[in-house]
C-alpha cells in the first residue's frame, strides 16, 4: 500500500500511519500503546462498545469515547489512559463499576489466573473498593448445555457470546434477556444450547461466566502445560492447544490459525478428548482366547505373536488403514508390510486425488470468495461459508456431486458461466464419491481456475489424514504385488478402520485378524490379536489436511501403551526392515521422497500452505453403472460420530438422530410428513427411521447417517 | 616470637573452668521442648469451619505461591450429598511434600480463606520420603505432638495500624 | 618379698580389669568434663548420668563392621591395634598403687611386678607401643593415615627423649629405677614435685605429647588429617587404638603421681590406693582441661618445643639435680 | 614460595599477576619428585564437610601446590530465581549465603525496590538495619566458632553458638524462622515488629560485649593461638585490592573500606560506628577484624533499637497495591483487593524494564546483586557478586610457606561460605 493511502493518527504523542478504517484499538497497538478491551473482538463482526473499558480522550470530542467503536481518520489525536487523566479516571470508574457486582469468586473460578477481568483490574484498576453493600446474587451455575455452565453473577455483559451465537455460528440460541441492570445472558426459551460450535463461547468469555463443565475445577493456569498441536478428528486440522495437567489432557483450546480455523473449534474437536480415558480403552496387548474372550499379553509376547501371524500369512496380508494415522505411522507400516513382508495390498479409507493440488487455496479464501457452489460441508468449513455469505458472497448448492459437476461444466449453465467469469470462486465438494476430488479437479480445470489465483477447489474428505497416509503408503515402496486371495491376515490399523463395515466384511474372508485399536469394543469378536492404539493427542507426527497443508502433531500426553511407531519399529526389526521409532527420523525419510526434503522441525506451529503445484491431470474413473430404480442412498459420516464421539458423554446430544433425510419433492410424492416413521428398504433388508425433510437435498436422493444406515446401500425405497 | 604477657595464655583456662559451674545451655530435647515463638513456621495445618466444613476450597493459590512447588491440589465440585467445603469447589486431593517444603509460609500468605496455616510443630522427621508427603487427612488432623508456644500477647504483632484506622 | 606366682596372676587379672574399667570410665569422665566446660550435659541418656555410656559404646564398637581397606597390609593392619593396646596395658604392671598388704599368710605387694628397673621397662614398653601406631597408619595404605603415622613417629621419638630426661632428676633423687623405691623415698623425704618442678612440667608436657593428647594431637588432628593414623580403622580395631591411647594416658598420669606426688601416700589418712586414685584423677583432669582450652600446635612448632625448649630444660634440670645431689 | 610468574602484574605494587593464579603451582624443582604427596582435602573431609575439594601437593608437611575444586554445592540459585516470580524469588537469596542470610535477602529486595522506585517506610529501614547487623554478628560468630574449631580450640565453638542461638531466637521471634526468614519484602517488612522484640534484643545487646570479652580471654593472648595465626596467610593491601577482596579480608589487610560508610544504604548514614582495620594482612588480623566488628555491630543494633522503640504504630510496609499484598481482612470484602492478591500470588507483580546493581556490605564483604528485568513478572537475569567466591580466589596467593595445618587456618580465615561460592 502506498503512503498516500495511509492516514496519520497521533496516539499518546506517537504518530502512526495506518490504512483508513483501521480500528482505533489496532491503531494504538501499531503505535505501541495498549487500549484495554473486554467486548471488542474483530472476529465477531462490528464492535458494540458494550464494556466501555476502551475509553479514550479524542481531541475534538467533548466526552470520552469508546475507542473500539472508532476507526482511524486522518489527523486524529488520541490520548489513552496512559497519558490522559480523564481517560484513566474513566477507565478506573468503568472497572470499579464492573466489579461492583462481581462476586469474590476468583479462588473458585476456573477463569482465575487467565481472566482478562483480573488482568485489566490488576494493570489498570483501582487497588481498593468503595463498595460495602451486599452484592447481587443469582442461581449458579446454570448448565446451559451438557458442556457449558453459565454463571450470571460473574457476567459483565460484554455480549461476546451472544454475538458469536448470532453472527458467527448463526445458531441464534444465546441471547440477552431483559434490559438495563436486569440484563442477563440466557439461551433462547431456556432450551439447552445445542449447536455444533457452542464451545467457542467458553473461550470468548472474558470472565468466568461461561465455563466448560469438562474443565470445571480440573486445573489452574499455573499447573498446566499447553501443547500446541493439531486436531485429528476431521480433515480440517484445526490448530489447537491441548491443556495438560499431571499427564492428562484437561481441555482443548483453539490456537488461531487465520488461514485454517480463525480460532474457532467445533464441539467435537473441543470436547471429544475425553475418549482418551474411555472405560474400554485398551492399555495392554490382548490375544483372543476361545470362550474367555481376551487374555492380556506382555508386549514381548505380543510382538512375538504378531511376528508369527505375519510370517504365517506368507505375504497374503491386507492392511486396512483408518485415515487417522500420522504420515509417519502410515509410512512405517508401509515399510513393514511392503518392504518387509512383500504385502502390498492396502485398503485406504477413501480415494484421494493429487489433481486438486493445482487449485490449492487456504480455507480462509472461502470467506473472501464471491461465489461458491457447495456440495456438503465439513465443520469449520461451514463457518467459513457462513462468513462468506455474510460478506455477500453468493453461495449455491450445486447438488449431487457427479451430476452437479457435469452441470456446472456445461457452458450454458448460468452458474457455470458466472463461475468462469468470477475471479474469486471456490468449489467445495464432499462425499465419498467423486474419486477423491478428481472430478472436482477436472471441473476446476474446465472452469479455468488454473489461471485465477483467488479461485480454487476443496474436496472435503472423510478422514483426517487420508491424503497423508495415501501418499506415505505409496512412498513406502515402489513395488507392487497382486491382491492376495484368500487373505491370510488382515491387519486393521486404527479405530475408524475397525469400525468400518467394509473392513469387517473383508475380515470375514481373512484367516487371521490383527486389530490395532484404542477401544476394546471395536476389537471384540473378530480380532485374533489386539494391539493398543493411541490417539492424535498422544502421538508425534504430521497430518495433511484437506487443503494439503502439512501440519505438526505434538504429543500432549504419554499414552498408556507404546505408540504405534514404537512397536512398528520393533516389529520391523524382526523382518530386517529399519524403521526408526522416532517421528522425526521417519519424517525425514518420507520428506525425502514426497515433501522435497522439508525438515521435521520446519513444519512449524503455524504451518504454511504449500504452493500450488503442477498437478497431474485428474484420472477420472469410469462412470458408475446406473443403478436400478428408487432413491439413491447417500451414507454420510456426520461430524458427531465415530468411536471417539461415542465415548464422550458431553457430546451424546450432538449425535445424529436415527433419521432419513428426504427432499421435499420425494417426500411429497410418497406422502411423508416430517417426523413420521418410515421404512427404508434395500435388497430385502429394511430399517425403521424417522423422516426428515431437507430442502437443500435434491430429488432422488436420501441421506442417512452411516451409523444408522446399517447394511443399506445403493438404491433404496422409502415408504410409510 | 613471644608477644604480650605469657600469663595471658593462662587466662583461657579460667574461661573454660568457669563454665563447669554454669548451667548447660543445651536443651534436653525430647523431654523438654523449648516453646516456639507465636510466629514460628512449622508443620502445616488445614482448618475447618465450626460447622465442620473445610475452609479450603481447593483454589491452588498456595500451590501457585509455593517457591518449592511442594503443594499439589486437585479440586472437585461439592455436591448436595457430598459437601466438603463451604464454596462450590473443594480440594479432593491436598498434598504437601514436606521433604521439599522450605517453610517460607507463602502458602499461608496466599490462602484467601485462612485455610492453611503453618503451625508450631517441628517434629516431622520420618524414615521414608514417602511418609513426608502429607495428605489432606494428615493436615486436617489435630497435631499429636504438642509444642508449647511462647506468650502470644508478648511476642506477637501489635494491632496493625490500618486496622486501627479503618 | 616376692609374691607367689598365682598371687601375681590374680593381681594382674584384677589390675587389667580395673585398668580397663578405668579406661572405659575415663572416656565417660572426659566427655562429661568437656561437656560441662562447653556448656553441655555430656552423656546422660544411657543409665543414670550416662554411666552406662561406656558399655553402650563398647557394644556399638563390637557390633560395628570392622572396615578393612582392600589395599591394606593385612597382618600388620590387624596386628597394630592389638600390639599397641597390649604394650599400653603391660606398662601399668610396674606401677605401684599401694603400700602392700598382709593377707592371711601372704604378703601382697602393691604392684603387679616390682622390678628394680621398672622405669626402664615403662619407657621401653611405651617406645614399643609407638610401633603399633606407626605400623597401623602405614599398613592402612591411606594418605591421611600415612601422614598421621609419620607425625606419630617424629613426635613420639622426639618427646620420648624429653620425657626420659625429665625423670632423670627424680631418678637421681630417688637413687633408684624402681618405682616402689622412689615412692618410699618420697615418703621418707618429701614429694619430688617441689624440687623437680621443672622436671614435672617437662614430664607433663612431654607426656601429653607422648599420649597424643591435645594440644599435641597432631597425629590424629581431625581437621587436618581426618583421623590420622586410625583413619581407616573402625569397630573394635579402632576401639583397641583408643584403648591404647587412654591406657597410655592413665599410665603416664600414674607415673607422674608415682614420681612426683608420692604415689599412694597421702598427707593425712593412710588410704593407700585411694590416695593414688585421687591424685591420678587430678592429673587426668589436667589432660582434659588442656583439651578444652588450647588450640592445636602446628607440626614445626611442636618439634621446636620438643627439641629447643623441653629437651634443654630437662637436660639442664638433670645436670643441676645431679650436681646438687652430689653436692649435698 | 612465590606465586608470581612471568606474567605481568595486575598493577605495580601488587605481586599478583594477571590473570590471577587460582592454582598454586608446584615449584619447578619439585615437579616429578617422589617426595610429593598429593592429598585430597575434601570433599569428604572434616574441614570441608562435603562442599569444597582442595587438591594439595605436600612436600613433607609443606604445602607446595594447591588447587581448589568447587561446585559441590551448586544449586543453580540464580537460574532458579529467573524461573520464579519476583515475589517467590525473595526466598532464594537467603539460601545462597546461609550464614549472612538477612543481608542476602536484603540485597535482592533492595534491587527490586530500586527497579520499582518504591519508597520504603522509615520503620522498615531501621528494622532492616537492625536485623542485618544482628545477622553480621551471627555470621561472625559462626565463623569464629568454626575457625577456632579447625585450629583445635574446640570449646570456642560452643560459646559462639550460645550467642548465635540468642540471635536466632530473635529472628524466630520476629520472622517466624530461625534462618531463612523471607522477612524483607519488596516495600518493607512482611510483618510488624512483635512487642517482645525490644526487651529481648536489649538483653542480647547488653550481654554480647561480655561474651566477646570471654572469647578474647580464651584465645586472644594464648601463645599457641598467636603462633598459629600471626604472620600466616599474608595478603598485602595491594594484593588484596588486586584480588578484588572486600569485607573483613580487605580490612584485615589494612584497607579502610566499608560499603556501609563508603556508600551508605539503609540507615547507616545516621549511625555511629567504627570500621576496624588491621594492617598486617595475616590470619590474626582477620580474626581481630571479626572480633571488633562484632562489638561495633552490637553498638549499631543498640542504636537501631533506640530509634525503633519510638516508632510503634508506624507502617512497616509501603502502601502500594500493585506490589504489596493487600491486607488480609480485605480479601473477604473487596473484589479489587482479592484480584490484586490473586494476581500478585499467582502471576506476581511486574517490575519495570531495566537493570540494576545493588551492593551492600554483608558479613563477608561486598555482596552485589545484578538484576535485569524485562518488564515481566520474573527476573530476566539475576547475578550475585559473592564475596566468598572472591575470597576463595585469594587462597593460592595467601598460601605461601604454609604447612598443612596452616592451610586449614588460612582457608578458614578467608571466611568463605561455600553455598555462596557455588550458588
Amino acid at each position: 500500500m502506498s503512503a498516500t493511502e495511509l492516514v496519520t493518527v497521533t496516539v499518546d504523542g506517537r504518530e502512526v500511519h495506518v490504512p483508513p478504517g483501521t480500528g482505533l484499538v489496532e491503531t494504538a497497538l501499531a503505535a505501541g500503546v495498549e487500549i484495554p478491551v473486554f467486548c471488542y473482538e474483530p472476529r465477531l463482526g462490528a464492535a458494540v462498545g458494550a464494556c466501555r473499558m476502551c475509553l479514550c480522550e479524542i481531541e475534538g470530542m467533548p466526552k470520552l469515547q469508546a475507542a473500539c467503536t472508532l476507526t482511524a481518520t486522518n489527523g486524529m489525536i488520541v490520548r489513552t489512559a496512559q497519558t490522559s487523566e480523564r481517560a484513566a479516571e474513566g477507565q478506573e470508574a468503568t472497572l470499579e463499576f464492573i466489579l461492583v457486582n462481581h462476586p469474590l469468586d476468583c479462588p473458585v473460578c476456573d477463569k482465575g489466573g487467565e481472566c482478562p477481568l483480573q488482568d485489566l483490574t490488576f494493570r489498570w484498576g483501582p487497588g481498593n473498593t468503595r463498595m460495602t453493600f451486599p452484592k447481587r446474587t443469582f442461581e449458579k451455575p446454570i448448565p446451559i448445555s451438557p458442556a457449558i455452565a453459565l454463571d450470571r453473577e460473574r457476567c459483565i455483559l460484554c455480549y461476546r457470546c451472544t454475538r458469536f451465537s448470532e453472527s458467527v455460528a448463526e445458531d441464534g440460541q444465546l441471547v440477552a434477556l431483559n434490559r438495563g441492570a436486569e440484563s442477563v445472558i440466557a439461551t433462547f426459551e431456556d432450551e439447552p444450547y445445542l449447536a455444533p460450535f457452542s464451545g467457542n463461547v467458553i473461550e470468548l468469555c472474558p470472565v468466568g461466566a461461561l465455563t466448560s463443565t469438562q474443565y470445571r475445577f480440573e486445573a489452574r493456569p499455573w499447573e498446566i502445560q499447553n501443547v500446541p498441536t493439531v486436531c485429528g478428528l476431521c480433515p480440517v486440522g484445526c490448530n489447537i492447544q491441548a491443556t495438560t495437567r499431571e499427564g492428562k489432557v484437561k481441555r482443548i483450546l483453539s490456537r488461531n490459525h487465520p488461514e485454517v480455523d480463525e480460532g474457532w473449534l467445533c464441539d467435537k474437536g473441543r470436547f471429544a478428548f475425553t475418549h482418551l480415558r474411555a472405560r474400554d480403552r485398551i492399555a495392554d496387548p490382548l490375544r483372543r482366547v476361545r470362550r474367555r474372550g481376551f487374555d492380556v499379553l506382555s508386549w514381548d509376547d505380543a510382538l512375538g505373536e504378531a511376528a508369527e501371524l505375519l510370517m504365517q500369512a506368507q505375504g497374503r496380508i491386507v492392511t486396512a488403514l483408518s485415515g487417522s494415522e500420522t504420515v509417519e505411522q502410515a509410512y512405517a507400516l508401509g515399510r513393514l508390510m511392503r518392504a518387509g513382508l512383500g504385502a502390498h495390498t492396502g485398503v485406504l479409507p477413501e480415494e484421494t486425488s493429487p489433481a486438486l493440488d493445482a487449485f490449492r487455496l487456504p480455507l480462509s479464501a472461502i470467506r473472501d470468495a464471491e461465489l461458491e457452489p457447495v456440495a456438503e460441508r465439513a465443520p469449520i468449513v461451514e463457518l467459513w461459508v457462513k462468513a462468506a455469505r455474510r460478506q455477500g458472497a453468493q453461495v449455491e448448492q450445486a447438488g449431487d456431486a457427479l451430476e452437479g459437476c457435469r452441470r456446472l461444466a456445461d457452458k450454458r449453465n448460468a452458474l457455470g458461466k458466472s463461475l468462469r467469469e468470477s475471479e474469486r470462486a471456490i468449489l467445495i465438494w464432499s462425499g465419498e464419491e467423486g474419486a477423491g476430488g478428481a472430478h472436482l479437479a477436472a471441473l476446476a480445470k474446465e472452469l479455468g481456475f488454473a489461471g485465477k489465483p483467488a479461485s480454487g477447489a476443496f474436496h472435503l474428505p472423510c478422514t483426517p489424514n487420508g491424503r497423508g497416509i495415501a501418499d506415505a503408503w505409496a512412498a513406502a515402496s515402489d513395488d507392487e504385488g497382486p491382491n492376495p486371495e484368500p487373505i491370510g491376515l488382515l491387519f486393521v490399523s486404527g479405530d475408524e478402520a475397525a469400525a468400518d463395515p467394509n473392513v469387517r466384511a473383508l475380515a470375514e474372508r481373512a484367516e487371521r485378524v490383527i486389530v490395532n485399536a484404542m477401544f476394546q469394543g471395536l476389537a471384540v469378536g473378530w480380532a485374533d490379536l489386539v494391539l493398543p492404539g493411541t490417539s492424535y493427542l498422544e502421538r508425534d507426527g504430521t497430518y495433511v489436511n484437506l487443503e494439503g497443508r502439512l501440519q505438526r502433531l505434538r504429543r500432549a500426553v504419554i499414552p498408556p501403551a507404546p505408540d504405534e511407531l514404537a512397536w512398528i519399529s520393533k516389529l520391523a526389526e524382526r523382518f530386517a526392515v529399519e524403521v526408526s521409532p522416532h517421528a522425526s527420523a521417519v519424517f525425514a525419510e518420507v520428506s525425502e521422497r514426497i515433501y522435497d526434503g522439508l525438515p521435521f522441525g520446519e513444519v512449524g506451529e503455524e504451518a504454511p500452505l504449500r504452493t500450488r503445484s503442477e498437478a497431474p491431470a485428474p484420472q477420472l474413473p469410469s462412470e458408475p453403472a446406473a443403478e436400478g430404480k428408487g432413491l439413491r442412498l447417500v451414507r454420510y459420516r456426520p461430524l458427531f460420530s465415530g468411536p471417539a464421539v461415542e465415548r464422550v458423554p458431553e457430546l451424546q446430544f450432538q449425535r445424529p438422530a436415527p433419521e432419513v433425510e428426504l427432499s421435499p419433492g420425494d417426500a411429497g410424492r410418497r406422502g411423508i410428513a416430517p417426523g413420521e416413521t418410515v421404512t427404508v428398504t434395500h435388497n430385502g433388508t429394511s430399517l425403521q427411521l424417522r423422516a426428515r425433510i431437507t430442502k437443500s437435498l435434491r430429488e432422488g436422493i436420501v441421506r442417512i447417517a452411516a451409523e444408522h444406515a446399517g447394511e443399506l446401500g445403493g438404491t433404496v425405497e422409502v415408504a410409510k | 616470637m613471644a608477644r604480650g604477657n605469657p600469663i595471658d595464655s593462662v587466662k583461657g583456662f579460667g574461661v573454660t573452668f568457669k563454665q563447669i559451674f554454669k548451667k548447660p545451655i543445651t536443651q534436653q530435647y525430647p523431654e523438654y521442648k523449648r516453646p516456639v515463638y507465636p510466629r514460628f513456621r512449622g508443620r502445616h495445618r488445614l482448618h475447618v469451619h465450626e460447622n465442620g466444613l473445610e475452609k479450603c476450597v481447593g483454589c491452588s493459590l498456595c500451590a501457585a505461591a509455593c517457591p518449592a512447588d511442594c503443594i499439589r491440589v486437585v479440586a472437585a465440585e461439592n455436591t448436595a450429598d457430598n459437601r466438603v467445603s463451604a464454596g462450590e469447589r473443594y480440594a479432593r486431593i491436598y498434598e504437601i511434600n514436606m521433604s521439599r517444603c522450605i517453610f517460607c509460609g507463602y502458602c499461608e500468605l496466599a490462602c484467601p480463606f485462612d485455610a492453611i496455616t503453618l503451625g508450631n510443630e517441628y517434629e516431622i522427621s520420618e524414615y521414608s520420603r514417602d511418609d513426608l508427603i502429607y495428605t489432606k487427612d494428615m493436615l486436617l488432623a489435630e497435631p499429636i505432638k504438642k509444642v508449647p508456644v511462647a506468650d502470644r500477647d508478648l511476642y506477637d504483632t501489635p494491632i496493625p495500624y490500618y486496622q486501627e484506622h479503618s | 618379698m616376692t609374691d607367689p606366682w598365682w598371687i601375681s596372676l590374680i593381681k594382674a587379672f584384677l589390675i587389667i580389669n580395673l585398668l580397663l574399667l578405668l579406661f572405659a570410665y575415663m572416656t565417660w569422665v572426659e566427655r562429661k568434663v568437656l561437656a560441662r566446660m562447653q556448656l553441655r550435659y555430656g552423656p546422660n541418656r544411657v543409665g543414670p548420668f550416662g554411666l552406662l555410656q561406656p558399655i553402650a559404646d563398647l557394644i556399638k564398637l563390637i557390633r560395628k563392621e570392622s572396615f578393612f581397606p582392600a589395599s591394606a597390609v593385612d597382618v600388620l593392619y590387624i596386628a597394630a591395634p592389638v600390639f599397641s593396646s597390649f604394650t599400653a596395658l603391660a606398662a601399668f604392671s610396674v606401677i605401684p598403687f599401694g603400700p602392700g598388704w598382709h593377707i592371711w599368710k601372704w604378703n601382697v605387694s602393691g604392684e603387679v611386678a616390682n622390678l628394680p628397673i621398672a622405669l626402664v621397662v615403662i619407657f621401653a614398653l611405651s617406645s614399643l607401643g609407638i610401633y603399633g601406631f606407626i605400623v597401623g597408619g602405614w599398613a592402612s595404605d591411606s594418605k591421611y593415615a600415612l601422614l598421621g603415622s609419620m607425625r606419630t613417629c617424629a613426635q613420639m621419638v622426639s618427646y620420648e627423649v624429653s620425657l626420659t630426661f625429665a625423670v632423670l632428676g627424680v631418678v637421681l633423687m630417688g637413687q633408684s629405677l624402681s618405682l616402689v623405691d622412689i615412692v618410699q623415698k618420697q615418703a621418707s623425704t618429701f614429694w619430688f614435685f617441689g624440687p623437680q618442678f621443672v622436671g614435672l612440667v617437662v614430664f607433663f608436657v612431654a607426656g601429653v605429647a607422648e599420649t597424643n593428647r591435645p594440644p599435641f594431637d597432631l597425629p590424629e588432628a581431625d581437621t587436618e588429617l581426618v583421623a590420622g593414623y586410625h583413619t581407616e580403622y573402625s569397630g573394635m580395631r579402632f576401639g583397641l587404638f583408643q584403648m591404647g591411647e587412654y591406657v597410655n594416658m592413665i599410665t603416664l598420669s600414674a607415673l607422674a603421681v608415682t614420681l612426683f606426688f608420692g604415689g599412694w601416700y597421702g598427707p593425712w589418712a593412710p588410704l593407700g590406693p585411694l590416695w593414688f586414685l585421687l591424685k591420678l584423677f587430678v592429673i587426668l583432669f589436667l589432660f582434659l582441661w588442656l583439651r578444652a582450652t588450647l588450640p592445636r600446635l602446628r607440626y614445626d612448632q611442636l618439634m621446636r618445643v620438643g627439641w629447643k625448649v623441653l629437651l634443654p630444660a630437662a637436660t639442664i634440670n638433670a645436670v643441676v639435680t645431679a650436681a646438687l645431689v652430689v653436692a649435698l | 614460595m612465590a606465586i608470581a610468574s612471568d606474567r605481568p602484574r595486575i598493577y605495580e605494587s601488587s605481586r599478583v599477576p594477571s590473570p590471577i593464579p587460582t592454582v598454586l603451582q608446584v615449584p619447578e624443582e619439585l615437579r616429578g619428585s617422589e617426595d610429593l604427596l598429593q592429598v585430597n582435602f575434601g570433599p569428604n573431609h572434616p574441614s570441608t564437610h562435603g562442599v569444597l575439594r582442595l587438591i594439595v601437593d605436600l612436600h613433607g608437611e609443606n604445602v607446595v601446590g594447591l588447587e581448589a575444586v568447587i561446585g559441590y554445592l551448586h544449586t543453580g540459585f540464580e537460574k532458579n530465581m529467573e524461573q520464579k516470580t519476583w515475589w517467590k524469588a525473595i526466598t532464594y537469596p537467603e539460601r545462597i549465603d546461609y550464614l549472612s542470610f538477612q543481608n542476602n535477602e536484603l540485597v535482592f529486595v533492595l534491587a527490586i525496590e530500586k527497579l520499582l522506585g518504591l519508597e520504603v517506610p522509615e520503620k522498615a529501614t531501621w528494622m532492616r538495619t537492625c536485623l542485618c547487623e544482628l545477622n553480621r554478628i551471627h555470621s561472625h560468630l559462626v565463623w569464629l566458632g568454626t575457625a577456632a574449631l579447625e585450629l583445635g580450640a574446640i570449646s570456642m565453638f560452643w560459646y559462639c553458638f550460645r550467642e548465635r542461638d540468642s540471635v536466632l531466637d530473635l529472628y524466630e521471634m520476629v520472622c517466624g524462622a530461625r534462618m531463612h526468614t523471607r522477612y524483607f519484602q519488596a516495600g518493607g517488612l512482611a510483618e510488624d515488629i512483635p512487642r517482645g522484640f525490644f526487651p529481648e534484643a536489649r538483653k542480647f545487646v547488653d550481654w554480647m560485649p561480655k561474651a566477646v570479652d570471654d572469647y578474647e580471654r580464651l584465645v586472644d593472648q594464648n601463645e599457641i593461638w598467636l603462633e598459629r595465626t600471626k604472620g600466616l596467610g599474608l595478603l598485602s593491601a595491594e594484593d588484596a585490592i588486586a584480588l578484588g577482596q572486600s569485607g573483613p579480608v580487605l580490612r584485615g589487610s589494612g584497607v579502610d573500606w566499608d560499603l556501609r560508610r563508603a556508600q551508605p544504604y539503609l540507615a547507616y548514614e545516621q549511625l555511629d560506628f567504627r570500621v576496624p582495620t588491621y594492617p598486617n594482612g595475616d590470619v590474626w588480623d582477620r580474626y581481630k577484624v571479626h572480633m571488633d566488628e562484632m562489638r561495633e555491630s552490637t553498638r549499631i543494633v543498640a542504636q537501631c533499637l533506640d530509634r525503633l522503640e519510638g516508632m510503634e504504630g508506624q507502617p512497616w510496609i509501603a502502601d502500594d497495591r500493585k506490589v504489596v499484598l493487600p491486607p488480609r481482612e480485605e480479601l473477604h470484602t473487596s473484589m479489587e483487593s482479592l484480584i490484586h492478591h490473586f494476581k500478585i500470588v499467582t502471576e506476581g507483580y511486574r517490575v519495570p524494564e531495566g537493570e540494576v546493581y545493588v551492593a551492600l556490605e554483608s558479613a563477608r564483604g561486598e555482596l552485589g546483586c545484578y538484576v535485569v528485568s524485562d518488564g515481566g513478572p520474573k527476573p530476566w537475569r539475576v547475578k550475585f557478586r559473592a564475596p566468598s567466591f572472591v575470597a576463595l580466589e585469594a587462597t593460592a596467593t595467601c598460601m605461601t610457606d604454609a604447612l598443612v595445618a596452616d592451610l586449614i587456618a588460612i582457608v578458614g580465615s578467608l571466611d568463605t561460605v561455600m553455598g555462596e561460592v557455588d550458588r
